[in-house]
């Protein structure tokens, strides 16, 4: 199986994840983008894994691929509560109304 | 496989303590809380005395992942002597602000462990872990003042230029393994030397990776976080953040370039010059229009990293003397720069804690109200600025000593910039200066009460600042001896 | 004393005033008179030392190093600790401590708002310690390091106790003089590098000289000289000067002029001159041009001024320019007369500064249109001060500061190191252009002389009850009074002093 | 023995130590420290004359020279302290310190209740020292620390009275003019030693070194001509030589001893006294003693015309003090060394007689102005005939002083123009005309002074003793001195061989080569007594006693004749109600309607030399040479004003301000890139990322 397929989609995937981070408003949405840029990354990852270095002993890409579900869990969790207190403090999960702090 | 307990005796030390803290401050109670900080410091102890046993012998275990050597160790002896500082200023500051000190300590613990493991991770997958472990107790730390707007709009900035920043070294990460097959360092090193030829992606691969720890040093442009983070979050947590972290950051950044990518040093250093250029100046410059003392120290920390940073421009693959000058130059400046750094922000917590100031006209007269704090803010600045007989200069020093052990056309640029930033930087240090010593102050001021950790902290490390300054030899002489070859 | 072993007694010359900084730190500040008393006693102590050390000073030796101290410091780059006096350190040394001891004096009765004592005197001993540092200092670090050790103090003696601008003062001051030297220190660096990175003793670089290619020395020196050339400071990096000086109170003014000014010519005659002799040789023309024309403007400005203690200011940038004359020469004679010219323009000037300063708080103003004039009738034994010390210093035979001026010139008609063969005529032009300088300096100090001492006192005087010299005054006023008569008859006082070691200087320049 | 000339250095020592006592403890005196002063400079006076004649009857030997090393000056170069005692340094020795002790006894009575009295004496003392140390300096170096010492006395002193303005103006005047005239002298002598110091001299200033080595050719063109013009610049400068001559009359706002003592006896011949002791130096240019020579002419000429339309006492014995000293500059210029000193010493007598006199007047009727004056001769007996001594010396009448000195100087220019070189003639003729100018003059100023009535709002006495005194003692010198050098003086102790020096006896002038008949430069001589000094025929040095000259005799007594006439057609009544200075066109009428030989004498020579000439030489000296003086002061002050206002401080100032605050600017600009939105920070980072990845690929 070609490299090319897994490699497009992990890109495709990555570039809508900024796009969304940089675009969107909603801090919800925003949070949701990051985690489509570590899934392609993740992709990327394993993609190696199986179609360059199958015979890889350590099978290092697929660990990696791993921990980065573990650690992106455990983002989205911190996000998802930071988002809260934000949205407890001002009513309103709008990225847009953050900026006190400039200059 | 066996472990070797010893050599992660101190990261144990302190993950034990953090869960004993977490312990306690579930199941004491009122005033009792107030012994969760006695206990974690009581735990960096120990931590610190295990990482001095360690002092002089190299181990490696997990299978070369996690590496002791004295460059380790030295960084180790860093993370956790600050820690104790920062632990210094913290205390009152959270027993006194009704904070959920519980889980503070818990935090910052937490983060510190994943700064010991940084400098003796030899492995991505390792220097990830760890580099998530610094950062995502920080971001919840940033947001600790869970009612001020401030507070959590710094955590939210923090948290999602974090998440991006990791995001794109996690990308980068994932196309240096598919050109080299391995996550070892030393393996990539080996694996980029025997390919030959350099291809363009891998390259801009590198280039991913490096974002991820320039996000944590804050260099330009990836610093903008910074300066809104440092002035929303308490301030122990600015303080951790400019210095424990970013100096987490500059371990990793040390062992990915001067190990994994050595190789192709001829590429990345350029580019990590201009970098180094562009955050001194751009910091310096916008620091100078500062009213606010944290968002000017926020500017100067992020001036700071670009001289740092500059050693990185004057690597060169092969070439061992420069390289580990310029290792030894950053280490170096580390080290002076947590001394003199945390200083700067313990004064500023005793002032802020007290009065609620942070605008810088309202330190007009401090030296009338408390001497000591503002001498000690002026031993602070002034080596900042890198001016005798205070560490600060020798920092400098050590920088321009690596970029003249062979001299290049980018070293002389880089040292222009250096020394007319320098003098730039001391437009705003004087400003501060002059405001505490030589402006009457205004009426009505409480008079400060820094309590004793804080003073403690103050003096240690204003007499720390001024005795490296007369014998910077006590840690030259340590850092000398630390080169990463070894540790490769 | 043995002068070959007694190095203890230079550090602790070197070392005592700072320890008396701390000493007064922790006083309490309440104890106002104890202070100021007890920093008359320290630097007394330590000008008694020197004092001894001076005379157990094996003068006939006095090419060599002598009460020297050699311990390693930073092992890491090879810093040490290398401390050592000889016939070019000495007067320099003993003068900063003489001056030190008479400020403090001075003290004990004047000090400007916002007092504080403590502040003011501990910075003073700090002040002090660089500065003789800086003078006995052998290595290039510790040289360094002393250099820079001068700048905090002097910022806070300008920005605490300094006049209406001493804000912009200040600053202007500590980061001029910063700017330079850290270019100066890049310079040293590559110095060491060059040398083969062994070394940073002074001594041993003169020997090795000169090392490195010519492109080397010159940017080198280029480093150094901007260090230097603006703590002398030549034009046109003189802008610094009248301001610090104007705003500075009267302790720091005289130090500044008694002891700053000359670490840049020291620094030239001890460092750049030895260790860069190619690259001193290619910039001589240069310096000598921008002498003169220090000289000259000097002179022009000060004819221009209104207020006393500016005028004082800029005749410094003329009277250094006679000693960068002499640098400029590149022979025996010249550095002689440079290092001459240095005690010179330190003992006089800052007593005119002494002066100033006092005039200052009798009449509240420096403007010497206000003053008006008939100092001579109504505060006559001032009045006769200022016109000696105005005398000695436009350089009147028989006082201290004919002997730099005449020898600079004399010196300069030729210039050693083959200079005089390409540049012969530059010289002689420059030679003509001082010696008119001096008719310039006659002219403004006369002229100022005019209009403050003689004539009648204005009436907003007249009926004014001021107090002529008082006796804390004449205490720390007359031992400078007495050198600038005993340096204009016995020049050989500092000649003599500094012959063997200008003589083992040129050696190393190969002159 | 020549224990005494051991003991030379106590005589300028003494005035030093004078100086300070009296400085130190002269109010708490009785005499208000004048009694040290005088017992000091007696003492040196009497020492002086021990020299003298130890020196005078010596013959020709070797000058005596003792020196100690003072202070090396580096390279090896040794500044020594040393006296260097010869003829020339006793006869100044003697001149100075007569003088110096006749004023010093003089000024106790007249200077009596003045305010400052004792400062006046310890000045006149340092002004002594000073003098005498520049006199006995065996090195240009000691030499031009006495120059300068005696510059500041004489400032000091002119601006004595301090209260008023225009007298502080003559102090800065005096000083800075004179300072200018140091400009040459000091570089002057650097140029010298310089040359000094490429023949391997360790005592680069030691004069006799100097001499020795200029004579034996040893020394470049080059630097000869550069050094001595510079040099002779000083001299112009202090010896009140044209133009430099303006500070000279202003400087008589001092009081009058001082002008006796500094502005005619003493400091301002210093600049001769150089120029003779640098003589063998000087003879080796045919340049530089023909500037000297024409320098002089012009001086002795039109600096004495400017006396005659003088009214103030001072100023018209100031002007012939300019005259005169052209004189002796003119002598040096046509070699005549021996004529130059000669008359610097009978000079210094009669003209400090003068002044001294002078003041007695003034003293008498409180004015300078001789307007004032008229009919002193009744009144102030010893005062009348002590001036006369002193005018016709000045004149001089035969067989005063002057008489002989001037003469010297005329013969040693005709001597001169017999080599055909021109400047003699000049010296001979214009001096000749000149001794016209000075007889009228002074006759003018004696006529109006003494004849007549009193035209005084005060009944004018005689002074007291102390006055008259020193006033006799020098009319007595102002007639003998002269006899030193006379044709009645003896063949083998004159004061020729004197002043002589065997580097003086030996010295031959490189640029003349006339053979055959040669003559004297140095002394009134020709055919019998006259002996070559130098065998190769070139023009030298002669020596031998002067012998009658009368065809110079006869035009002498013409001219003084003519001159005392003439004035006392004019002024013999004392100063008509209707004064011809002021109101010539009444005047002519006058004679017109009376003599026509007086008118065509009035008409031909009176006016022309008394309006025309002298009035252009005064506009010249007050307006053009005062103006450029002033100009040249004014031009700095502004020049100064704007180098400070727009270089210094705009410029120079402004560009390191202007970076600072462009650092501020830019930091204002920057500073708007944190706009505070998170996704604006994203977008930033990414960007950064992006251009990272396109630098890297570059870089490769």
């Amino acid at each position: 199986m070609s490299l090319v397929g897994p490699l497009l989609l992990a890109t495709f995937l990555f570039c809508v994840g900024v796009y969304g981070l940089i675009a969107r408003r909603n801090a919800v949405l925003v949070l949701i983008s990051v985690e489509m840029m570590l899934v392609s990354v993740n992709i990327n990852l394993v993609a190696f894994q199986n179609l360059l270095f199958p015979a890889e002993a350590a099978v290092s890409g697929q660990m990696f691929a791993l921990f980065i579900i573990a650690v992106a869990a455990a983002e989205a969790g911190v996000g998802l509560a930071i988002i809260l207190n934000l949205f407890r403090n001002r009513a309103s999960v709008n990225v847009d109304d953050v900026d006190l702090m400039r200059w | 496989m066996l472990i070797d307990w010893l050599a992660i005796a101190p990261e144990i030390a302190l993950t034990v303590t953090a869960l004993l803290v977490l312990f306690a401050d579930l199941n004491l109670r009122g005033d009792a809380k107030q012994l969760v900080a006695p206990i974690a410091g009581l735990g960096t102890v120990v931590a610190i005395v295990f990482t001095a046993i360690l002092w002089g012998d190299e181990r490696a275990t997990f299978g070369g992942m996690f590496v002791v050597n004295e460059y380790a160790v030295v960084f180790k002896l860093l993370f956790l002597g600050a820690l104790l500082a920062i632990l210094g200023i913290s205390w009152r500051f959270f027993a006194e602000g009704r904070y959920y000190q519980g889980e503070y300590y818990f935090l910052l613990l937490t983060s510190f462990v994943g700064m010991i493991i940084m400098p003796s991770a030899r492995d991505l997958l390792l220097l990830f872990v760890a580099l998530e472990t610094v950062s995502i107790p920080a971001f919840i730390m940033a947001g600790m003042r869970k009612r001020s707007l401030y507070s959590s709009e710094a955590a939210l900035k923090f948290f999602l230029i974090g998440v991006l920043s990791v995001a794109l070294m996690l990308f980068g990460i994932s196309l240096v393994y598919g050109f080299t097959g391995t996550t070892d360092l030393a393996g990539i090193a080996a694996a980029i030397a025997a390919a030959g030829d350099v291809e363009p992606l891998l390259l801009a691969a590198v280039m991913l990776v490096v974002v991820g720890f320039g996000f944590k040093i804050s260099a330009v442009p990836f610093h903008f976080w910074a300066p809104d983070t440092y002035a929303g979050s308490p301030l122990p947590v600015a303080a951790m953040l400019a210095v424990a972290s970013k100096a987490a950051g500059f371990a990793g950044l040390l062992a990915i370039a001067f190990i994994a990518f050595e190789p192709l040093a001829e590429f990345w250093a350029p580019v990590l010059g201009v970098i180094a250029i562009l955050t001194m100046t751009l910091g310096n410059l916008i620091a100078l229009q500062q009213r606010d003392l944290i968002r000017l120290l926020a500017y100067s920390s992020v001036a700071q990293a670009g001289y740092m940073l500059i050693p990185f421009g004057l690597a060169r693959p092969g070439a061992t003397v420069v390289n580990d000058a310029a290792v030894q130059a950053v280490l170096f400046y580390l080290i002076a720069y947590a001394v003199m750094n945390i200083g700067a922000f313990g004064v500023a917590i005793a002032v802020h804690r007290r009065t609620g100031i942070r605008s810088l006209r309202d330190y007009a007269g401090l030296a009338q109200q408390s001497p000591l704090m503002a001498m000690g803010m002026t031993v602070f600045l002034l080596s900042l600025g890198g001016a005798p007989p205070t560490v600060g200069l020798w920092a400098k020093f050590a920088i321009v000593q690596a970029a003249l052990t062979d001299v290049t056309m980018f070293a002389v640029v880089l040292m222009v910039f250096l020394v007319v930033n320098s003098v730039i930087a001391f437009f705003y240090y004087l400003k501060v200066v002059k405001t505490m010593w030589m402006d009457q102050a205004h009426e009505g001021m409480p008079a400060l009460e820094p309590g004793f950790n804080l003073s403690l902290v103050v003096i240690v490390l204003m007499v720390g600042t001024v005795v490296l300054g007369v014998l910077p030899g006590l840690i030259s002489d340590a850092t000398s001896l630390t080169s990463l070859v070894a540790a490769g | 004393m043995d002068p070959n072993t007694a190095g203890w007694a230079l550090v602790v010359a070197l070392f005592l005033p700072l320890v008396g900084a701390g000493a007064l730190a922790v006083m309490p500040s309440s104890m106002d008179r104890q202070i100021r008393r007890a920093a008359v006693a320290i630097t007394g102590v330590a000008f008694a030392l020197v004092v001894a050390i001076t005379a157990s000073f094996d003068f006939g030796r006095s090419g060599e190093l002598q009460f020297t101290t050699d311990v390693p410091w930073i092992t890491a780059i090879n810093a040490r600790f290398e401390l050592g006096m000889d016939g070019i350190s000495l007067p320099l040394f003993f003068l900063t401590y003489l001056l030190t001891f008479l400020c403090a004096v001075y003290t004990t009765k004047h000090l400007p708002e916002p007092g504080r004592p403590k502040a003011f005197l501990a910075l003073m001993l700090m002040l002090q310690t660089g500065m003789a540092g800086t003078f006995v200092a052998f290595d290039l670090v510790l040289f360094f390091i002393f250099w820079e050790l001068v700048l905090v103090p002097m910022f806070f003696m300008i920005g605490m106790w300094g006049g209406p601008r001493r804000d912009y003062a200040s600053v202007k001051f500590f980061l001029y003089t910063l700017f330079g030297s850290i270019f100066m220190l890049v310079a040293f660096l590559a110095i060491y590098f060059a040398a083969g990175a062994e070394t940073w003793s002074i001594q041993a670089l003169s020997e090795m000289a000169p090392f490195g290619t010519a492109t080397f020395q010159t940017w080198a020196f280029l480093g150094i000289f901007l260090g230097f050339a603006i703590k002398v400071p030549m034009w046109p990096f003189h802008t610094w000067l009248p301001d610090a000086h104007t705003e500075a109170p009267t302790v720091g003014s005289v130090l500044l002029a008694g002891v700053l000014l000359k670490m840049g010519t020291y620094g030239f005659v001890r460092i750049a001159l030895p260790i860069l002799p190619e690259g001193a040789v290619r910039f001589a023309p240069l310096i000598g041009v921008l002498a003169v024309i220090g000289i000259i403007y000097g002179s022009l400005c000060c004819l221009a001024q209104t207020d006393v203690k500016r005028l004082i200011a800029f005749s410094s940038v003329g009277h250094m320019g006679f000693v960068m004359l002499g640098v400029a020469a590149m022979n025996e004679a010249g550095i002689q007369a440079a290092l001459f010219g240095n005690i010179a323009h330190g003992v006089i000037t800052g007593m005119l500064f002494f002066l100033a300063g006092s005039l200052h708080e009798r009449y509240h103003t420096r403007e010497i249109a206000v003053i008006g004039g008939g100092m001579l009738k109504k505060i006559p034994r001032y009045g006769v001060l200022l016109t000696y010390v105005a005398v000695a210093s436009l350089g009147l035979p028989g006082l201290a500061g004919f002997w730099g001026e005449f020898t600079a010139m004399w010196a300069a008609i030729s210039p050693g190191l083959g200079i005089g063969d390409q540049y012969g005529g530059l010289y002689l032009g420059l030679v003509v252009f001082a010696a008119i300088g001096t008719v310039l300096t006659a002219g403004y100090f006369l002229w100022l002389l005019q209009r403050v001492n003689l004539g009648n006192p204005p009436e907003r005087w007249a009926s004014e009850p001021l107090d002529d010299v008082m006796r804390i005054e004449w205490v720390s006023w007359t031992p400078l009074l007495l050198l600038i008569l005993a340096l204009g008859i016995f020049p050989v006082l500092v000649f003599g002093v500094q012959d063997a070691a200008v003589a083992n200087l040129m050696g190393y320049l190969g002159g | 023995m020549d224990v005494l000339l051991e003991y030379a250095w106590l005589v300028p020592l003494l005035p030093l130590l004078s100086t300070a006592a009296i400085a130190a403890f002269g109010r708490s005196l009785p005499g208000k420290g004048s009694e040290i002063g005088i017992v000091a400079l007696a003492a040196s006076f009497v020492l002086s004359v021990g020299i003298a004649w130890q020196t005078f009857t010596a013959g020709l030997p070797e000058p005596f020279e003792r020196s100690l090393e003072w202070s090396p000056l580096g390279g090896g170069f040794v500044f020594e302290l040393g006296m260097l005692v010869d003829g020339l340094t006793a006869m100044m020795f003697l001149l100075v310190t007569t003088v110096s002790l006749m004023v010093h006894i003089y000024s106790r009575e007249y200077m009596k209740g003045e305010p400052r009295f004792t400062y006046f004496f310890s000045m006149l003392s340092l002004f002594t020292f000073s003098m005498l140390l520049l006199v006995i300096a065996n090195n240009l170096l000691l030499a031009l620390i006495g120059w300068e010492l005696v510059g500041l006395c004489s400032f000091l002193l002119i601006g004595f009275y301090w209260e008023d303005k225009s007298n502080q103006d003559a102090g800065n005047k005096a000083f800075l003019t004179t300072k200018f005239g140091d400009v040459g002298l000091v570089v002057g002598i650097i140029v010298l030693s310089a040359g000094m110091m490429g023949l391997g001299s360790s005592t680069p200033f030691n004069l006799q070194e100097l001499n020795a080595a200029a004579v034996a050719g040893e020394l470049s063109t080059g630097t000869i001509v550069l050094g001595m013009l510079l040099i002779f610049l000083g001299c112009v400068a202090k010896s009140g030589q044209m133009p430099l001559h303006v500070w000279l009359p202003d400087a008589m706002a001092g009081p009058t001893p001082v002008s006796a003592l500094i502005h005619a006896a003493t400091m301002v011949t210093a600049g001769i006294f150089l120029l003779a002791r640098l003589f063998p130096v000087v003879a080796q240019s045919a340049v530089v003693m023909g500037v000297i020579a024409v320098v002089g002419v012009i001086t002795l000429f039109f600096g004495g015309l400017l006396a005659l339309v003088q009214d103030d006492l001072k100023k018209i014995l100031a002007y012939s003090t300019v005259s005169q000293l052209g004189y002796m500059t003119a002598a040096i210029g046509v070699g005549g060394y021996t004529a130059s000193i000669f008359h610097l010493f009978t000079h210094g007598f009669f003209k400090a007689l003068l002044f001294l006199g002078a003041g007695s007047l003034i003293h008498a009727v409180h004015s300078n102005n001789i307007s004032d004056m008229g009919g002193m001769a009744k009144s102030m007996p010893h005062t009348f005939w002590t001036f006369i001594v002193g005018t016709l010396a000045l004149a001089g009448f035969p067989l005063t002083a002057g008489f002989f000195s001037k003469d010297e100087v005329l013969i040693a220019g005709d001597l001169w123009a017999g080599q055909g070189l021109v400047t003699g003639n000049l010296v001979y003729w214009v001096g000749l005309a000149a001794a016209f100018v000075t007889t009228f003059y002074m006759a003018r100023a004696c006529f109006l002074i003494f004849a007549g009535e009193n035209r005084s709002h005060h009944a004018p006495h005689e002074s007291g003793r102390q006055m008259v005194a020193p006033l006799m003692v020098l009319a007595v010198l102002s007639v003998a001195s002269g006899y030193l050098l006379s044709p009645f003086s003896s063949e083998q102790y004159n004061f020729e061989q004197w002043t002589a020096t065997p580097v003086i006896e030996e010295l031959t002038y490189p640029f003349i080569d006339a053979g055959g008949e040669a003559a004297g430069a140095g002394v009134l001589a020709s055919g019998s007594e006259v002996v070559m000094a130098a065998e190769d025929g070139a023009f030298g040095v002669l020596h031998g006693v002067p012998y009658w000259h009368f065809d110079l005799l006869a035009i002498v007594l013409v001219i003084f004749a003519a001159a005392v006439l003439l004035a006392w057609r004019f002024y013999g009544r004392g100063l008509p109600e209707r004064d011809p200075t002021l109101h010539m066109g009444v005047a002519t009428k006058v004679l017109v309607s009376k003599y026509g030989f007086d008118e065509f004498g009035y008409r031909y020579i009176v006016v022309p030399v008394r309006d025309t000439f002298a009035r252009w030489a005064t506009w010249s000296s007050n307006v053009v040479i005062d103006g450029i003086v002033a100009g040249a002061g004014r031009a700095t002050k502004d020049a100064a004003m704007t180098t400070y206002r727009v270089l210094d401080q705009r410029v120079i100032d402004g560009g390191v301000n202007g970076a600072a605050f462009s650092a501020a600017w830019w930091s204002d600009r920057l500073k708007r890139i944190q706009s505070g939105d998170v996704q604006r920070y994203a977008a930033a980072l990414v960007a950064g990322t992006i251009v990272l990845v396109l630098a890297i690929a570059a870089v490769r």
